[in-house]
């Protein structure tokens, strides 16, 4: 985070963002032509799977975003708790439906897979589960640093909460794989050993960085739009 | 717990309920609304014990309590929108509210929600409600609390209006009311 | 009728005001079905088995949690004193915040139910019954909950109060919504089961706006 | 040390003016667990299967409506804010409400729980099981609630979002806590559960007083 | 909200809050306690920015809320003792309470929950235990509101007393708190 203390200031970062968000839109938006051409056309169908391989394209990336979006809800939990940056809780109000939101596709996705692989749209599998309750995890930040009438007092209070919400991962993640294999062996086929097939494995990657730049880009709007936001409410309340 | 009271009023006299704390002015003001029942004695109005019918008396009552019964989330406005509707007044009259908002001085504050008010402001906004009740009858606790000069100015020439009009009003208080040919009952004991 | 029509209002823009509020009563309702699997263990069999009951039961729970502030908030910004003092009857004033309370509550639980149940491996024509015995279910839990939310008014600890009172009374109710689907399975009655249901709306519908008022009045003192 | 122990003993001597509202979260337990027979239907070998998960589901449910009231009524009387003015940590009290808690909710629950597991058919060394694992895993609930009551101090539904925000944190000690009966059962580790439990109560204790402190602190602002 | 503001008082002295309704004295007495974090300005002890040691400055002071801060199972002794201790004085001594309870007249009251009391009873007992708090510095919000005669009396005599032993005071009040040579701080806008 160090290195963008810089941006602490919205006004500062306003300008940033102007800067940046017309090449980022344009990469995204190429990004993603090239990667649907290459996940739904170009790569080959699955010899077990079929044509439903392709959703692992979406599945796998939101999953990592999901994950990965709580670790910054965190991060920026910490700079407005100890260094009080402005702008990190706007970025984290804006980050936190985004990240539940590719966490949601990532089940839904899942979802939709399981049912011609398992025969069925959930089973009660620890990593599943482990998704579900970090899914769960973001509905009550977004729940909370919306619940207060002042929503500075919501900030803060959701910025405690990923604080300690993120030790809880790894112990949720720990604790459901161990509930799962006690109860049941794993009886969920899974593609794929170590080794992917490089004509999987590229279009993947690719979606995946695109992913990620579009992850960036709505946090990115979303933060503007939450700036505007804050400034009206002051402007409404000075008036 | 209050004993041996008695007293009557004419239209267009206001009562001041005064005395130490304690001596259960907050309970008369509470009894009189029937918002608790007493253990004897009987409230007459024009004559008829008003406990044979209730809704009507409700009907000639405007109240002030010590909480103000306003809605944070609401605006000023809405909370007296929704005030008029549930006294059974369908379409309050829009000039009538803008009046009484000014007379409080509340004018630039009416489509602020509530919940960012100060102590003083919400009681004012509580006072316009009383005013557009337009009820024979003002119940008020305490009604200057927390006003600022200006507002207790407001609220003085409020209720002088209100009893020209015929009206009566009964305030418990510590402080002066400060209105010409007011009456005064004291309770006594506690303190 | 204008001052039912006006607090029905009231309470549903209070809701709009806030729409988080209702989606806390609906996320917890799929967090707290999400527990029991974690609590019983993972196999398919035994969870499609118990899938009925614990969806009724998180039902019931999400409705009560989120009564506990029915009347309770107008009776600390002392708006309860004014509808005590509105001139018209305070059983339809009763009815009316239950009413509120079904719609922001009662009719997005049972539209949500059978998307959680199809996490317990349910299949279509169960789910189906589902939402339809919440549907007709859930009004009930909303008057008898009122009751229970007017009754503790006050009284602190009034959370737990609240369902201890509520629970037991709300139980013929839970018998046969999850009776119904039970007899969807095992090929018994279920338009008899859900003729109980209603039956046990229109009974509740019939009482409890006068237990309501008297309750608040009550309060008032 | 003076001002935690005074804290303690003054929110055990106002549950002791009041026994009832002890009994009401105890009474919440035995009815919430009473419904799932009801709801899901009285098979033996069902309800066997499910008692541990669904009697630790239960104390769950009964600890968290015990802590929405945690923090709100010395927020609400004015008494939060003279903890703030107190010249010593923050952190202490917050963890002397939560001590006062578990004393008052935690322990009567565990005592409790193997009464109840009789009606479920459980055999003497499984309901000795459950109150060990309840004795153990009941502190962290109360942390966790706590962290819970605090941060939605202030906030409007706070019943529901608390359970919202408290559910998904307690799903450890839910896991290992009803796991380790079902170890028992199944000839599993029983031993190991129970440390796993303890662990995430140590770990609990050692971070949640800090949070719990910061989030009073801004709700006072 | 509050903006360009600056005082300095010296033993002895009460300051005064006044202004319009929704001027920010309340907001002002919160941020001088540390309850809200300004968002500029500085506040000092003796030369000191007290924001460096909170603990210690919390420890000076005394405060009176719009919230009385009293539990209303307990009696009024009861939440005197759990006060003090709280603020960690372990036996507060016998006399000096009986002294402070006599002085609000609310001798006859200490063994009574406090929930049963009217709103100037509660006000009385939270200002005893201010007074027993033995603090450097009282911040009082509207002190005066809900007290009868004698009590305003009795609550001038304690604040003379308070500022005679070298203490100092700030109040936010919209009476008048009579007491000699009280400075007066006006809080401007707002209404
Ligand atoms: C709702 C259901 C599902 C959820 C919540 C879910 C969740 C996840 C998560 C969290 C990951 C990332 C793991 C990591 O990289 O550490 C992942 C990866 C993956 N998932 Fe799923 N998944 C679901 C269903 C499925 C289904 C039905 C399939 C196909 C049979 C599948 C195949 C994969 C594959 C191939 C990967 C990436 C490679 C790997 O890490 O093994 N998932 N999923
Ligand atoms: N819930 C209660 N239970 C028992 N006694 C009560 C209760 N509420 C009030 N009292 C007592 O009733 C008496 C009258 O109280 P009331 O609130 O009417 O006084 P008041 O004249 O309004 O006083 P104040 O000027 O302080 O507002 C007081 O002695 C009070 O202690
Ligand atoms: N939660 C809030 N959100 C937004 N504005 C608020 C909030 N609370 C108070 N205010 C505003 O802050 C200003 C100062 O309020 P404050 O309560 O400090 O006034 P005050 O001087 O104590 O008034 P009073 O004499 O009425 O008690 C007011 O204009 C008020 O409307
Ligand atoms: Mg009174
Ligand atoms: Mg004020």
């Amino acid at each position: 985070m160090a290195d963008l203390h810089f941006l602490a200031n919205p006004a500062r970062y306003r300008r940033f963002s102007q800067r940046v968000l017309p090449g980022l839109s344009i990469a995204t938006v190429l990004m993603l032509a090239v990667g649907l051409y290459l996940a739904l056309i170009q790569s080959p169908p699955d010899y077990q799977q079929g044509d439903t391989v392709r959703i692992m394209f979406v599945h796998v990336p939101s999953a990592w975003l999901g994950m990965a979006g709580y670790a910054l809800l965190a991060g920026l939990g910490a700079s407005l708790l100890v260094w009080r940056h402005p702008l990190a809780a706007l970025m984290a109000r804006a980050a936190a439906p985004v990240g539940a939101s590719f966490t949601a596709i990532c089940l839904l996705t899942g979802a939709l897979w399981g049912r011609p692989m398992w025969g069925a749209y959930w089973v009660w599998d620890a990593r599943l589960t482990s998704m579900l309750l970090l899914f769960f995890l973001y509905l009550g930040h977004i729940a909370l640093s919306r619940a207060y009438d002042e929503p500075e007092r919501g900030d803060r209070a959701a910025a405690i909460l990923a604080l300690i919400g993120v030790i809880n991962l790894p112990i949720i993640k720990f604790s459901v794989d161990w509930w799962n294999t006690l109860h049941q062996p794993a009886s969920v086929a899974r593609l794929g050993g170590p080794s992917i097939h490089p004509s999987i494995l590229l279009p993947l990657l690719w979606m995946a960085v695109t992913m990620f730049l579009l992850f960036v880009l709505l946090v990115m709007l979303r933060t503007d739009t939450e700036i505007d936001r804050r400034r009206l409410d002051n402007a409404e309340a000075q008036a | 717990m209050i004993e041996r009271l008695s007293f009557g009023l004419a239209t267009g006299e206001v009562l001041a309920l005064v005395g130490r704390n304690g001596s259960g002015k907050t309970t008369l003001l509470r009894a009189l609304a029937l918002l608790v029942r007493p253990e004897a004695g009987a409230i007459r109005w024009q004559g008829v014990d008003v406990t044979a019918d209730p809704e009507t008396w409700r009907g000639r009552l405007a109240w002030l309590g010590h909480l103000e019964g306003l809605k944070g989330d609401l605006s000023v406005a809405e909370n007296l929108r929704v005030a008029e509707r549930l006294r059974g007044d369908a379409s309050p009259d829009i000039g009538r509210v803008e009046a009484a908002l000014a007379a409080f001085d509340l004018l630039g504050l009416a489509d602020r929600p509530v919940r960012t008010l100060s102590a003083g402001q919400r009681r004012r906004a509580a006072l316009t409600r009383v005013v557009l009740a337009d009820a024979a009858v003002w119940l008020l606790d305490e009604p200057l609390n927390a006003l600022d000069g200006p507002a207790q100015v407001a609220f003085r020439v409020a209720l002088a209006n209100h009893l020209a009009g015929g009206g009566l009003a009964i305030a418990a208080t510590h402080a002066d009311l400060g209105v010409a040919g007011g009456r005064t009952l004291e309770l006594g004991r506690a303190g | 009728m204008s001052g039912f029509a006006a607090l029905v209002g009231r309470d549903l823009r209070l809701v709009w005001r806030r729409p988080g509020d209702v989606a806390v009563v609906l996320a917890f309702f799929v967090v707290a079905t999400t527990l029991f699997p974690l609590g019983i263990g993972p196999e398919a069999n035994v969870l499609a088995r118990i899938a009925a009951g614990v969806l009724w039961c998180a039902a019931l729970f999400s409705a009560l949690l989120s009564l506990d502030r029915l009347f309770a908030a107008d009776f600390e910004d002392g708006t309860l004193d004014l509808l005590l003092l509105a001139p018209w009857p305070l059983e339809l004033a009763a009815l009316a915040k239950c009413c509120a309370h079904w719609i922001v509550t009662g009719l997005p639980l049972a539209a949500l139910a059978p998307v959680l149940g199809v996490a317990f491996g349910l299949g279509p024509e169960v789910l189906q019954a589902l939402a339809v015995t919440l549907l007709v279910g859930t009004p009930t839990l909303s008057l008898i909950g009122g009751l229970a939310a007017a009754l503790t008014l006050g009284a602190r600890k009034s959370g737990a109060l609240l369902a201890l009172l509520a629970l037991p009374l709300c139980v013929p109710t839970l018998i046969f919504g999850a009776g119904a689907i039970e007899a969807l399975a095992t090929g018994g009655d279920f338009g008899a089961h859900l003729a109980v249901l209603a039956a046990l709306a229109l009974v509740a519908l019939a009482t409890t706006p006068w237990a309501i008022a008297a309750a608040l009045r009550q309060a008032g003192e």
